[in-house]
Formats: C-alpha cells, structure tokens, sequence
C-alpha cells in the first residue's frame, strides 16, 4: 500500500471517489428500500426508489430563506466531511487496492475516534440554530452514544485482542477462508455486544428518541433546509452504509466484491430494522442504562472470553 | 513492719508532712471557697516543708551549729543534714510569697466577680 | 480516688523510708569544710548565704517580686494614691480617727515595737552565730508591723521609706555579690572581707553584712505586703462599691 | 584595685545576665520614683545588656571556646551552684531575651504605667534565664518559682475579671506541680546526697527503689505540667486567653522554653520514662491541635497551638534521647523552638495590637497590608513552610524518623502538624475575608500605628535570618532555592507601580531568570522547563488583560513560575522539597487573591450542592484556598515521608538515589505517588480542583491548570523514573495508580458534565483529562511515557486556551453559569474559534493534536494488557464529548442573551496566547514527530525506545498512525463538501424564533433558570447514572470534617472552667504516669 508520486496520490483520490459514490448510492438505496418495508409492515406502500435522490437533488436547487450564521452553515460541512472521512479510513473491498481507500493513514482507533468528527461538527451547527429542540436533541444523542460506546469499545478491545492487530484490512484478513473464521463465530460475545451497541448507533427504535421522529420533527436536523439538508441527507445514507462496512469488516469477514458487501450490509442493517420494528423505544435515560447494563455485560465477558479461551 | 516498730522520730514527722500535704490537696480539690483553697495550699506547703526536714534528720543529730557542744572536729557524726534546713528555708520563703500573691488575687477576685466561689470563675473554657 | 492513690504513693514513699544514719556527701563537706572555709559556726547560714548564696539571691528576689506583684494586684487608682501618698516618717498615727485604739494599746504599741525591731535586728546579725538568719530577723521585724497595724490600724507606713530601703538593700546585695567576684572566688563569695575572729560577730567575711541587707529587706518587703494587704481592706470599708 | 577591663569582663559573663538584672530590678522602683523615662530607659538598656551578653558568650562559644561553667561562692560544684552556658543554653537565653525585648517593646505602653510591672518583667526574664542556665536542681526550684510569681502577678496586672480567674486557677495548678518537683527533689536528695544535677547524673545509680522511682516521677510531672500536657492544661489555655498579648507571647514562649530546657538537663535521670513522655508530647500535640479545630477565640486558638508546640517539642527531645541522637539536637529541636519562640511572640502581639477577639472578626484588617503580610509570615513559619526554621527542622526531624523506622511518630506529627495549619490558617482567611457580610455591624477597620508593628516585623526578619542560617548548617550549598524569594521581594518592592509596567518587568525577569534556571537542564527536566517555564510566562502574559492593580499578584506569580524553575533543577529531595512547598504555599496565596463577588463564611465546609447554585454562588476564593493549601500540605507530606521512606534506605537526598532503595522502594513509590496524585486531583483526592479552580482569578486558573498541574505530573515521571523503572518492581503500585489515573478520568468527566459554572466545568476536565496522563505514567512503558508526555504537552495547550477564552467569556458576560450565555459565536468569533479548535485538540478526534495522544495512550494500554482500564478510557473519552459540547453550545452557540447582544471580543491580550497556543496545536498535529522525537529523547535514558517510524507513520505493535495524511484526507474531506456548497447555498436574512425555554412535562420549575434548555443540560444523563457521581468524595469529606469537629469538641469537654478540676487533672495526671510506669508493682 506504497503511493508514490503525485500521480499515485491523484489515482488514490479518484478510486476514493468512486467508492464514494458507490457507497452513498448504496445507502440511499438501502434507505428507501427500508422504508419500503416499514411501510408494508404498517400496511402503506411506501416510496419509490428514486425518492431519496429526488429530495436531495431538490433540497440541492432550493434557496435558502434563514440565515443563522458561520457556525450553522459548517455544521453540514462538518457533518458530511465526518462521513466522507470515516468512509476514507475503512478499506472497503478485503483484497482489493483500488477499493482500500486511506486506510494506510490509520487504524481502527482512528475510524472510531474520527465517528465523533461528524457529529460534534453536526452538533455545533445544530446548536448554532439557536433552536432549543435541536439542543435537546444533540444532547440526548451525545447521552446516547456514550452509553453504547462501552460496549462498542469492549467489543473492539476483544478483538484486538483476538487478532492482535488494530489494522482493519487485518482483521478482515484473518476472517479469511469461511464463514467459520468469521467473527461473528469465533467471538460471538464480542460480536453480541457490538451488535447491541450497533442499535443504539443507528438511531433506530428502541434507541431512536434522540431523533424523536414524532415529537422534534427529525431532531437535529430540523433546523436545516436547502443545500444544508441535502447535505445532511447524503451523509445520512453515505455514513449508515460506511458504518455497515465497518461491522461488516469487522465482525462479518469482510467483503471480497460489491455483491458480498451489499448482502452482508443489508443483513447487519434488517437486524437494526427488525428490532426497530418490534420494539417500542426507550426514554433517554432508560436507553443509557439500557446499555450500561446488559451490553456491557457481554461486551466484558467478551474481553474475559477471549483472554480465556481464544488466546490461550 | 520493722521500720512500723521502731518508728524513727523522723518517719513520724515524714509521714505527718504527708498527711498535711494529702489534707491541703484534698482542701485545693474539694473546697470552693478560694480562701479555703489557698489554706490548703498553705497547708501542703507546709507538709512539704515538713517532709523536706525530716529527710534531713542524722539518727541522734543536733542542729548544725559550731560551738562547745559540737567541736569542730566530731562535727560531722553529732548534727543533722545543714542542707534540706537551708533548703526548706527557702521554700518557706517562696511559699509565703506564692501565698501572698494568691491571697491578692482572691482580693481583687472578690472585687470583680463579688464571689469567691471558684466554680463561677469559668469564663473562659474550651 | 486520686487522693487515695496519692496516698498510696505517699505510703510507699513512707514505708521505704529509712532514716539516715550519716551526712550525706554534701552535708559531710559543709560540716567538715564550712567553719574552715567560710568561718560561720552556724553551718545553716553558711550553706544559705554562700555555698547556696544563688539559692538566697533568687529567694530574696521571690520576696521582692511577690511584694511587687501584690502592689501591682492591690494598687489603686491614681487619685488615691496621691491621696495616701503623705508622710516620709516610718510610723505615724492618723490624728482624726474616729475609731481609735484605747490608750493601754498605743502605749503598749509604742513600747513594744523598738523591742521587736531591735530583736530582729539581732537575730540577723547573728545568724552566721546561731540560729537565726537575715529571713528569720527580717520576719521579726515583719511581725512587728504587722503588731502596729493591728493595735493601729490607721497608721500609715510610708511606701518611700519601704521603696528605698528595699531597692537599696537588695542592690546592696548584688553589689557585695559582685565584689565576691571581683575580689574573691566568685559571685556571692563572702570571702573578700577578711573572716575575722571566728565566733566573734564580726567574722565569717560578708555574711553579716549580706545577711544585715537580707534581714532589712525581708522585713521591709513583708511589711509592705502587709500594708498592702490593709490598705486593701480599709478600702473596701470605705467604698463598697 | 581591679582594673575596670575586669569588671567589664565580669559583667559580660554569663552570669553578668543575673546581676545585671537583679540590680536593675531591685533599683527599678526607685528610679522610677525619681523619673519614669529613665527607669524605661534602665530596663531597656538592662535587656539589650542581657542580649548582647548572651550573643557575645554564644558567638564565643561558636567560635570554639568550651563551654563555660560558672561557678559561685569561689568554691567548685557540687558543692556550691554552678551554671553552665554551653551552645544550646546559649541559643535559648539570646532567643528568649531577644524576644523579651522585642516583647517589651510591644507591651511597653502598659508596662511603662507600673515600676512594679517594670521590675516583673525584667526579673521574669531573668527567671527564664537562670532556669536554662543553673546546673542545681533545687536552684531550678527557685528559678522555676521566680518565673512563676513574676508571671502570676503580670497576668493579673490587667486586673480584669477573667484575667484574674484565669490567674487563680494558673497559680493553683503551677503551684502543685512545684510541690511535686520539690518533693521529688527533696528525695533525689535523700537518696544521692547532692543537688547538682550532674552529680546527680553521674550517681544515677543511686536513685533507686520506690524512692527513687516515684522521686524521678514527681519531678518529671511537676516539670510536664508546667509544659501543660493534655488534658492538665485548662489553666493554661485560660491564662493564654485572658493575659495581655505581651504577657502570654512570654509565658507561652519563654516560660516554655525554660520549662522545656528544664526536662531536657533531667532528661538524664528519666530514661525509665522516656516512652511516656514522648507519648506525652505526642498525644498532647495531636488533641490540642484537634481541639484547635473549634475554637474561635484569637488567643485561645494560639495557645492551643502553644501547647501542641510544647507537646511537639517534648516528644521529639524524648526520642531524640532515646535513638541516642543529640547530634540532632540543635537542628531540630533548635528549629522547632526558634520557630514557635518568634512565630508565637509576633502573632501574640500581633492579636494584642489588632485586638479582635474572635478570629471572625480578623476581616477587620483585611484592607491592612502590612499586617497581613506579617500575619501571613508568621502562619508560614508556625506550620512550617519554607523557607522558615521550621521546615528544615522538620525535614530532619521526618528524615530521623524515617531512617529509624519510626513512622508511627511521624504519621502523628504530621497530621497533628495538618490540623494545626487548617485552624491557623482558617484564621487567616478570616483576615482576607474583605466583607464580612455575615456579621450584624461591621467590624470597624483596624488602626495600628506603624511603631506597634516593629517588633512584630523583626519577628518576621530573625525568623528568614535563622531559617537562612540553619539552611547552612544543613548543607544546603544551593543558593539558588532562594531566587524565588528574592526575585518575589524584588517585584513586591515595585508593587506600587502601574500594572502594566510591573507585570511586564515581571514577565521579564521570570523570563530572563527562567532561563538561567533552567538553561543547563536536559531530558525530562528540560522538557518540562519548556512547558513550565516557557509556557508559564507565556500563559501568564494574558494576565495583563485585567486592569485593576493587582497588589501582590504579580510578586507571588514570580515566585511560583520561579520556584516550577527551581524545582525542576532540585538535585536532592531536600531541594525539591523546599520547591515544592514554595511553589504550594505562592499558589495557595495566589487563589486567595481571587476577586471576592460575593462573600460567605469561609469556614472549611464544603458547600458543594451543585444545583443548588443560590449557596455556591456565594463561595468566594478564600475558602476554596484554604481547602487548596490543606491538600497542598497533605500532599507535601506525602511526599516528605516517601522521600524519608527512600533516605532511610539508601541514606542520602539524591533523587537519582531513590531507586536504590531496595526493600522500600514500593513503600517510598506509593507514598510520593499519593502526594504528587493529590496535587494532580486524583480520584477521591481531587475534591480541592473544582473549588479552586472555579474561584481563583480568571486567568490564574489557566496558569494553575495547564502550568502547575504539570509540577504534579513532572514529579510523578521523576519518581516513576527513579523508583518505578530503575528499580525495577514495584508494578503492583503502578497498576493501582494505572486505576486511579482512569478513575480521575471518567469521573472528572462525568463530574463536568453536570456543572452549570463553566469555570467548574473546564476545571473538572481537566481534572480528568490529567488523569489520562497519570495512567500513562502508571504504564512505565516507553510508549506509555510518550503518550503522558505528549498528552501533557497538549493539555498545556488546550487547557491555556479554555480557560483563558473562559477568562475573556467571563470578562465580557460577568457571568459564570452557562445557562446565562448563550449565542455569543456572534460577539466573539475568535474567542469562540479557538475555543473549538481547543476542544477538538482535547476530545482526541482527528486530525488534531489529541488523537495522537490517544492514539498512543491505548495502543500501550494494549501493549501492557491493561484492557480494562483501555476500556474506561474509551467511555470517558465518549462522555468527554457530553461537556465539551455543552461548552460550545451553551455559551456561544443558540440564542443570544438581550443584555450580550453589545458585548465585544475578548481582548486581544488574552487572544495572542491564545493564538499562539492555537499554532502550536495545529503544528503538532501535522508533524506531530517533531514533539515526540524531543519527548522520545528525554526519556530514553530510562527505557529503551520502542518507537518505529515508517516515513511519517508511527507503527505501533498493534496499529499505526500517519498523522500529515490525516490531517490531509480530513482536510480534503471537509473542503469539498465546502466548495460543494458554497456552489449551491444561496442565503436570505430571516428573523429569528426568540424562544428557548422549554419545560418537560410533569416538571414543576422550582425556580426561572430550571426552564432553560441549557440549565440541567444533561438531566436524562443524570437520571441514567448520575448516582455515581453524587458527590460522594465531597461527602466523604464533609464527614470527615465534621467528625473531626466533633471529635475536637469532645475532646475539650475536660476544660470547664474550673480551676479545681484542672488541679484535679494535675493530680490525676502524676498518678496516671505512676500506675503506666508500673508504680503498683513497688
């Protein structure tokens, strides 16, 4: 993974682009085929396909009637710029150079720490509308990820340990060769706690109060429009698929072509939809404590279980 | 209980300059009158001077003075100890004056508090 | 209880008690040595007044500040002070007092109490001699002042006569001190005047002259204190505040 | 005749001091009778004859003449009295008539009213005098009794009605105990057959039996009692409380010492007792300073503190007898008793001149400076603080102590030794306390002539002259600890000039004296002389924003930038001691000068009920600091016993010694962990931060935080070097710091997630962030330490900026409370920018400086297989972002406030430090190779360097960093979005939604603020797990203060008053003594 050149940089930045695309087409996809099934499960039909790619094409060509100054516009910038760089940092396609991205910049550590870049910069835009709700619900979502970040980082540290490496093209690459040498068998503690956390990340029901769909119309959000929104949107769908490579990556074996990373995406996203579905959603602080209980719990039998029986 | 048969003179005198001191302690403790105390304290001056005495007692000694009774030369085995006499002349001094200064504070006690009850002397405590 | 316990204290100081049969080391040199080296047959006074004179000084000093520190305790306002402050005679009878002494006492006062002064007088003069000493003479003469004040009680001691006597006398002290050093072994050695005839009055080098300050400032002192003491009193008669 | 030389000579002699005094004394009333002036004239004259006969002999005696024996009567001991003036006979009789001069001077306006009082005094101190000096037991009689009656008659001069009773019981309780002395002496008589206390001693075999038993016993009780051991000491107590302030000054200092050289010439003969005594000493220091703990009354309070000096001094002589140690002698309990002697007598004086009975009311001289700042020098000497007597005769006493395993006795003197600096100087914030708003009338301001105050100062010069002079005798070659004081004097002498030219002549000399300090350094020492030094003078650059005069800010700050300098060049533990405490004691007064908005009582409670912010606004600096200096102490002693744990193993001060300590090296590493832990804020130790923090002057926070704090950190690597990596063991104490480093991470950062003060808020950050860092110290592994360095490199930097952009939000607003901003992002961009950038440095979100940190904090976390801990480590970092934002959010994000809407920027003066610090972050984020090549250097002479750099990626075992890439991919990914845009974004000027209350339903708003949105920000996260962060360690502590109150109270219930039961307690006492020594078996 040498570049050399400028050339080799330039080449590197095109093949990003073109993951990039990919990628959030993907997810705009996904989004609209989920609510889709929503809307079957609740008896409506739903959207078209295309749907999505409207609303940010027309949010794109409106004009902007509020103005609420500097910090308020970068909000979005900062928000899309965490998505884009997150998706940078994550190797995509498992054996594939062109679809590798950055990831030589840096390690797991780092795609999980660069996860807050998008959402502080979310936040300070949010907050900069001077509207209380999008406070109140930044709040509540900052509240919310910390508490499913210790079974996330349990998760993570189990299997560190377990492959004894921080790079994420390693740890795909040792989930080589079967579906038995996947994660999700070897270290099913790590991948259980992981997987809780990932509900909470997602934003779905019973985690989803942050957002509060209902009440503050679409939460943090609600204060943009136009261009911003687009943003917005497109991170929205950009951010959810990298964050589903990610677990693919590190819990699932990866993927070796497109198709694979797609059915294995989309599988890791039903769960979060089906629980969503099921599951009428949390307050806040029932949410924490939600995670500071059972997730935790197996996220650090996890590290035990691996320190037990895998590296033993 | 040889020493209670034989009853050396001094050991009476000893043992009455302990009762006194025991009787002015006991006047120091008990009594609330300040006059009363400072007898007490009088009193075990005085048993103290007593003891101090009766320490200094030779078995069969004479008071320590030079002349036809007590030739210079035997001098040494017919008088008593010269020293606690210093001594206890002394404190009978000191004594006096303590007791002089206690008995001005009880005058000037009794003209600030119009009491000599020391247990409403308890202003200051803690 | 805790005098119990003291006296279980005292009890066993008692009962291990042994009376002595001998001098102890000390006393067997004062004995021995004392006539010799200090020429006082009373050998009391030559441990009072030399081998223990730093004893003596401090002694007479607690005197000194105890009738200091009376005065201080029983002094009175300024007022009245200049009030009392009068006569420079040593004895003097009030004139007007409307509760006089009957005539047997005064006279008897009047006769008596040179006797006394003079007594004690001797008594300090000799103390190097005999029994006695500048304390003993000095309450003596104590004790006649305080024979005055009771069979006149409203005569008055002149608090000048009592100041100078006693400042003088006590630096006296200290200065023949002094001259033992400058002169002879040490501080308060009374060896520089010569120890004369022993058992005659003017022997045993200073002591007489030591014990003749110690006697007049002993007796001064406790006057005062006494006429403190009375002045404090009548006070209180007269003011009850 | 003689020739007049001779005479002189005579006079001059020792025992010139007697005859001198007696004569003037006796001739005192007469002259006064004839004219008052003159008698003054001969009693001053007498005294300053006294002083200089003792200095000549001592100088005499220095200078090597032998010890003089003065023998009286021309014939030789035992067989007359003799007096002995030798080194230490002459050390206490200058000290003890310099004082009563001094005293005099003092109380001369009431001594001068009496001949009678005159004379008292004089032959009082004579009394003193001869007790030191006279080599005959019942000679000390005498004097003991001289003393006695002089003082008896002194106390009640005043004639007031408690003086006198006070008196009276004195007398009482003085009066038995010379009975027992003398009975004890008439029988030591009885049995050896002489008084001379040496022939005694040498007949020692003679005392023997019950006589000799109990004999030794009642001299050593009537000697004790006069010292006025707990519980037999009410009678003293009172007399300390009702005698005039120049009469107690001599009864608590020069009647003691007298009394105190008694014990020790007996010492000789009480071998059998010397346990009990030091038991004596030892427990009556620790209950009278507990009991000190109540009491509110001036006087009273200082002879409390009398008597645990007295308590203090018996127990050292008794074990300094039993280890055989009298070499020790003159620099211990040399120190101690001239400490106390002159500390004592000023503060005395000083509570007769400013005359307020209750220290409540001591705010009076709040506006004095001169009688703070001599107010202030004497606390610092009466606890021992340097540069003062004290602190070296502690520093050898622990030192002692230790190397003879005594740490039961140094646990006790240091806490009793703690308890007393919390009432001492508890007193002390009373005086600063500007406005007393609690009391009814106003206490009228003090009026103390300058000539009241001479003698108290001279107090103040002997005691730096003496400390500078014992300092030599212990070898203490470096004259350079002193710079600190000096450069402080100096910048105090141009205190009255302009602000801005003394702050900028002080940022000139600190720098210009920094430099020298520190040039010759290298490795970690060096490193952290930049961070200390450099960044201190940077950050204290923004001092210059404020405008009012700052008297004695500038001063202080000098010393304590200088004494970081010091510290970091201390050779020996002794140096790095003494810095420490300098740099403790200027930081405590610093925090003290904090502006005062409101005031309250600035007792030692902590009021700490966060939402009930009506209470904490009330909290002012004083309080905060005293509660600094008492965990500064704490701290301080810590480290004292670790470095005495260490010298008592390799017997030298070296620091690069300490890792030869051996067997005590887990001992000695644990020790001066806890201490260096208090100073960082450690978890459960950190309740003193917040406090501080919050109420000190805006800018000193930001010193404290991103400059001070680090002395904690640099003296944790220090010894984590010497002692942790060298020696090689000692893991088990590195994995509990490991704990308690994360520990103060996540609960500093759950404690500042629920803060409405953002000064409280940024200070309980950086509590936590410093946690990270003492983790990384725990690891003792290369990359560990990169990671500490680098993360504390970083916090310098971001938390200079936060608390300095506060100090500009606070300046602007003059508001503290986050939920009374808001949308300031409009009047203060740059403010707010940097701010930003600030946070995102410490979140350790990419690409700036703290992921790096991070970054390599767990991947050696990972390393080590600390995996628990990487663990916390996470989840704290995750609620780091909780705080961080609400900063952002509430203060400058949202709505603004009407009243703010005209604000300005913050002043440039607090910006170009900021901005200064802001280029450094992004520098170090881009090459971050440049820092972690200079830290890797440093601390490769400990551990071998492990780094592994490939071109600009640094690999660890477990991942790898780059960071440039980084920073360019993010760089890229948030431009494009940009340009993106600012393509498409076309803006309109609307009018805003002037709402931002919002109430949750079922809420009752208790009060207006509970309605904003900001206030209780956090309040589900606080419904989900604020339980763990109650204030637990606060309460915890509150209950220790309150148990040690009441503790205190129920320890005084034997003072009531009367003057019988303390004859009683004397009584009880000798008969306790007898039955503990085993009396009953005779």
């Amino acid at each position: 993974m040498i570049v050399e050149g400028l050339g080799g940089w330039l080449s590197k930045v095109g093949n990003f682009s073109l993951t990039l695309l990919i990628v959030t087409t993907y997810g705009l996809l996904m989004g609209a085929f989920i609510e889709r099934i929503i809307a079957k499960v609740q008896g409506r039909i739903g959207i078209p396909y295309r749907q999505p790619f409207i609303n940010i094409l027309k949010n794109f060509f409106k004009r902007t009637a509020i103005s609420h100054g500097v910090m308020f516009y970068l909000g979005p910038v900062f928000r899309i710029a965490g998505g884009i760089g997150t998706l940078a940092f994550v190797p995509v396609i498992y054996g594939d150079e062109m679809f590798s991205n950055f990831s030589m910049a840096g390690d797991l550590f780092l795609v999980i720490y660069f996860m807050f870049f998008g959402q502080l910069g979310m936040a300070l835009g949010a907050g900069e509308s001077g509207h209380p709700y999008s406070a109140i619900g930044i709040a509540r979502g900052l509240s919310q990820m910390t508490a499913y970040e210790i079974p996330f980082a349990l998760a993570v540290i189990s299997i560190v340990i377990q492959y004894d490496t921080l790079s994420i093209t390693q740890i795909v690459a040792a989930q080589q060769g079967g579906w038995q040498n996947w994660t999700v068998v070897t270290n099913w503690v790590a991948t259980l706690a992981a997987m809780l956390a990932f509900l909470g990340m997602m934003g779905y029901s019973p985690f989803d109060i942050f957002l509060a769909p209902q009440e503050i119309p679409i939460g943090p959000p609600t204060e943009f429009h136009s261009a911003y929104l687009g943003l917005m949107q497109l991170n929205r769908a950009l951010f959810g698929a990298t964050k589903l490579v990610l677990f693919m990556n590190l819990f699932f074996g990866g993927a070796t072509g497109w198709v694979e990373l797609m059915i294995k995406t989309f599988l890791i996203y039903m769960v979060a939809i089906v629980i969503g579905v099921a599951f009428p959603r949390f307050r806040v602080d029932q949410g924490i404590r939600f995670f500071f209980k059972i997730p935790t719990l197996i996220g650090i039998m996890s590290i035990i279980y691996v320190q037990m029986v895998l590296t033993s | 209980m040889n020493t209670l048969i034989n009853f050396p003179i001094s050991l009476i005198v000893l043992c009455s300059g302990f009762i006194l001191i025991l009787l002015g302690l006991w006047g120091m403790l008990t009594q609330r009158h300040l006059i009363r105390i400072i007898i007490g304290f009088s009193l075990m001056d005085t048993g103290i001077h007593m003891v101090m005495v009766s320490i200094g007692y030779v078995t069969g000694g004479t008071a320590p003075i030079i002349n036809n009774a007590v030739p210079m030369s035997e001098a040494t085995n017919l008088v008593v100890d010269p020293v606690p006499s210093a001594l206890v002349l002394t404190a009978i001094v000191i004594g006096l004056g303590v007791t002089a200064v206690m008995l001005s504070f009880a005058v000037r006690i009794y003209k600030t508090h119009k009491t000599l009850m020391i247990d409403k002397l308890t202003e200051s405590k803690w | 209880m805790m005098l119990g316990l003291m006296a279980i204290i005292f009890f066993n100081l008692a009962a291990n008690y042994t009376e002595n049969t001998s001098l102890s080391k000390l006393a067997h040199y004062y004995v021995e040595k004392g006539p010799q080296e200090i020429g006082a047959a009373n050998i009391v006074t030559a441990v009072v007044v030399t081998y223990r004179g730093l004893d003596t000084l401090g002694e007479v000093t607690v005197l000194f500040i105890s009738a200091a520190g009376v005065g201080l305790l029983l002094r009175r306002k300024k007022a009245e002070q200049n009030n009392n402050h009068k006569k420079i005679n040593s004895v003097k009878e009030t004139a007007n007092t409307h509760k006089s002494s009957s005539e047997i006492v005064e006279t008897a006062t009047e006769l008596l109490l040179p006797m006394i002064i003079l007594f004690g007088v001797y008594v300090f003069l000799n103390g190097h001699l005999s029994p006695g000493g500048g304390f003993q003479g000095g309450a003596i003469i104590a004790s006649g002042t305080m024979f005055l004040l009771l069979a006149l009680p409203k005569s008055h001691i002149s608090r000048l006569l009592i100041a100078i006597t006693e400042s003088l006398s006590g630096f006296s002290y200290v200065v023949v001190g002094v001259l033992g050093v400058v002169m002879a072994g040490g501080f308060l050695d009374n060896r520089f005047i010569s120890s004369g005839t022993y058992g005659n009055l003017f022997s045993a080098g200073a002591i007489p002259l030591i014990y003749s300050f110690i006697g007049l400032k002993v007796g001064f002192e406790l006057s005062a204190v006494l006429d403190r003491f009375r002045k404090e009193t009548s006070n209180e008669e007269d003011d009850p505040v | 005749m003689v020739a007049t030389t001779d005479t002189i000579d005579i006079f001059l002699q020792p025992l010139g001091i007697y005859i001198l005094a007696l004569g003037v004394g006796f001739l005192i009333p007469l002259v006064y009778r004839v004219n008052r002036n003159s008698a003054i004239l001969v009693f001053f004259t007498a005294l300053l004859i006294m002083i200089v006969i003792a200095g000549l002999n001592l100088l005499a005696i220095i200078n090597g003449a032998s010890v003089m024996d003065i023998e009286t009567a021309g014939i030789k001991p035992p067989f007359s009295i003799n007096l002995r003036f030798g080194l230490f006979e002459g050390a206490c009789v200058l000290a003890v008539n310099t004082v009563a001069l001094l005293g005099a001077w003092h109380y001369l306006p009431r001594l001068k009213q009496h001949a009678a009082a005159l004379l008292l005094y004089l032959i009082l101190v004579m009394g003193i005098n001869g007790m030191v000096m006279t080599r005959d037991l019942f000679n000390l009689f005498i004097f003991i009794e001289i003393t006695s009656i002089a003082t008896y008659a002194l106390i009640g001069m005043e004639r007031t009605a408690k003086g006198l009773a006070a008196g009276f019981k004195y007398i009482m309780a003085t009066s038995i105990a010379s009975a027992f002395y003398l009975l004890g002496t008439i029988f030591i008589y009885y049995q050896t057959g002489t008084l001379n206390i040496d022939d005694i001693i040498a007949n020692q075999q003679l005392i023997i039996g019950p006589i000799g038993f109990i004999a030794t016993l009642f001299i050593l009780t009537g000697l004790l009692i006069e010292l006025k051991p707990y519980p037999a000491n009410g009678w003293g107590l009172d007399v300390y409380e009702t005698a005039p302030g120049g009469i107690a000054s001599l009864i608590s200092v020069g009647v003691s010492a007298g009394v105190f050289f008694a014990l020790y010439k007996v010492l000789p003969i009480m071998d059998l007792y010397l346990t009990s005594i030091a038991f004596i000493g030892g427990f009556t220091f620790l209950i009278s300073n507990f009991i000190g703990l109540k009491q509110e009354n001036t006087k009273r309070l200082l002879g409390y503190s009398s008597i645990g000096q007295m308590g203090l001094l018996t127990l050292v002589i008794a074990l300094l007898v039993q280890l055989d140690a009298s070499a020790h002698i003159p620099l211990i309990i040399g120190g101690l008793f001239i400490n106390h002697l002159f500390a004592k007598a000023g503060l005395f004086w000083l509570a007769a001149i400013v005359d307020r009975k209750n220290i409540k009311d001591w705010s009076s001289i709040a506006k004095h400076p001169s009688l703070l700042i001599l107010l202030c020098i004497l606390l610092t000497a009466l606890v021992g603080l340097p540069p003062f007597p004290g602190f070296w005769a502690k520093w050898e006493l622990v030192m002692l102590l230790a190397s003879e395993q005594l740490f039961g006795w140094i646990t006790l003197i240091l806490i009793g030794s703690l308890l007393e600096a919390v009432y001492l100087f508890r007193w002390f914030s009373y005086a600063r306390n500007v406005e007393s708003s609690e009391s009814v009338e106003k206490p009228a301001e003090v009026s103390v002539s300058f000539l009241q105050q001479i003698p108290i100062f001279i107090t103040g010069l002997l005691l730096f002259a003496i400390a500078y002079v014992m300092s030599r005798f212990m070898n203490v070659d470096n004259q350079l600890i002193y710079f600190p004081l000096m450069a402080g004097f100096a910048i105090w002498l141009i205190d009255r000039l302009n602000v801005r030219v003394k702050s900028l002549i002080m940022l000139l000399a600190v720098s210009i004296g920094g430099y020298f300090l520190t040039k010759d350094l290298e490795g970690i020492n060096k490193l952290f002389s930049y961070l200390l030094i450099g960044g201190g003078i940077l950050v204290s650059f923004a001092t210059l924003y404020r405008h009012d005069d700052r008297k004695g800010f500038y001063p202080l700050l000098s010393v304590l930038l200088l004494s970081l300098a010091t510290l970091l060049r201390a050779q020996t533990s002794l140096e790095f001691f003494f810095a420490w405490e300098l740099m403790a004691l200027s930081s405590y007064l610093l925090v003290m000068l904090g502006r005062n908005k409101q005031n309250c009582d600035p007792g030692i409670r902590l009021g700490n009920d966060q939402k009930n912010d009506q209470k904490y606004n009330q909290i002012n600096a004083i309080k905060p600091a005293l509660i600094y200096l008492l965990f500064s102490l704490a701290s301080a002693y810590f480290i004292l016993v670790g470095f005495a744990v260490s010298y008592s193993a390799t017997g030298n001060y070296f620091l690069f010694s300490l890792g030869d300590s051996g067997t005590s090296t887990t001992l000695a590493f644990s020790l001066l962990a806890i201490g260096f832990i208090i100073k960082i804020g450690g978890f459960g130790l950190h309740i003193w931060l917040p406090e501080v923090y919050a109420e000190a002057d805006d800018d000193f926070t930001a010193i404290l935080s991103s400059v001070v704090s680090k002395a904690g950190i640099f003296g944790l690597i220090i010894i984590a070097a010497h002692l942790g990596v060298r020696a090689d063991i000692g893991l088990n104490p590195a994995y509990v710091l490991g704990w308690i480093g994360i520990l103060t991470a996540t609960f500093g950062a759950l404690m500042a997630v629920f803060q409405e003060d953002i000064k409280r808020l940024v200070a309980y950050s950086s509590m936590g962030q410093l946690g990270y860092i003492v983790t990384g110290v725990a690891l003792m592994s290369h990359l560990g330490w990169v990671s500490a360095m680098y993360m504390t490199v970083n916090h310098f930097l971001f938390k200079g900026i936060l608390f300095l952009s506060v100090a500009g939000v606070i300046l602007r607003t003059n508001e503290r409370f986050m939920y009374k901003m808001g949308g300031l992002i409009k009047n203060m961009p740059v403010t707010f920018t940097f701010t930003m950038i600030a946070i995102i440095a410490m979140s350790g979100v990419p690409p700036l400086s703290g992921y790096g940190g991070k970054w390599m904090f767990f991947n050696a976390l990972m390393d080590k297989g600390w995996y628990w801990i990487a663990a916390l480590a996470f989840f704290s970092s995750a609620v780091a972002f909780l705080y961080m934002f609400r900063l952002l959010q509430t203060v400058f994000l949202g709505q603004r406030k009407l009243e703010h809407r005209k604000l300005r920027e913050a002043p440039v003066i607090l910006l170009i430090p900021q901005g200064i610090l802001i280029a450094i972050i992004f520098v170090i984020s881009a090459y971050p190779k440049i820092l972690i090549d200079v830290i890797s250097t440093a601390i490769d002479p400990w551990i071998s360097n492990t780094l592994v750099w490939k071109g600009t990626a640094m690999q660890a075992h477990y991942g790898y960093w780059d960071a440039p890439l980084i920073m360019a991919i993010i760089a890229g990914a948030w431009i494009a979005p940009l340009i993106l845009l600012l393509l498409f974004a076309k803006t309109m000027k609307v009018q805003k939604v002037e709402q931002f209350n919002i109430v949750y339903a079922a809420e009752r708003p208790r009060r207006p603020e509970e309605t904003h949105f900001a206030y209780n920000f956090y309040a589900h996260y606080d419904r989900a797990i604020g339980f763990v962060v109650r204030p637990r360690a606060t309460a915890f502590w509150n209950a220790v203060i309150e148990w040690t109150h009441s503790f205190a109270a129920s320890l005084r219930i034997f003072y009531n008053g009367n003057g019988q039961t303390y004859a009683l307690f004397i009584i009880m006492y000798f008969v306790g003594l007898f039955l503990v020594n085993g009396g009953l078996a005779l």
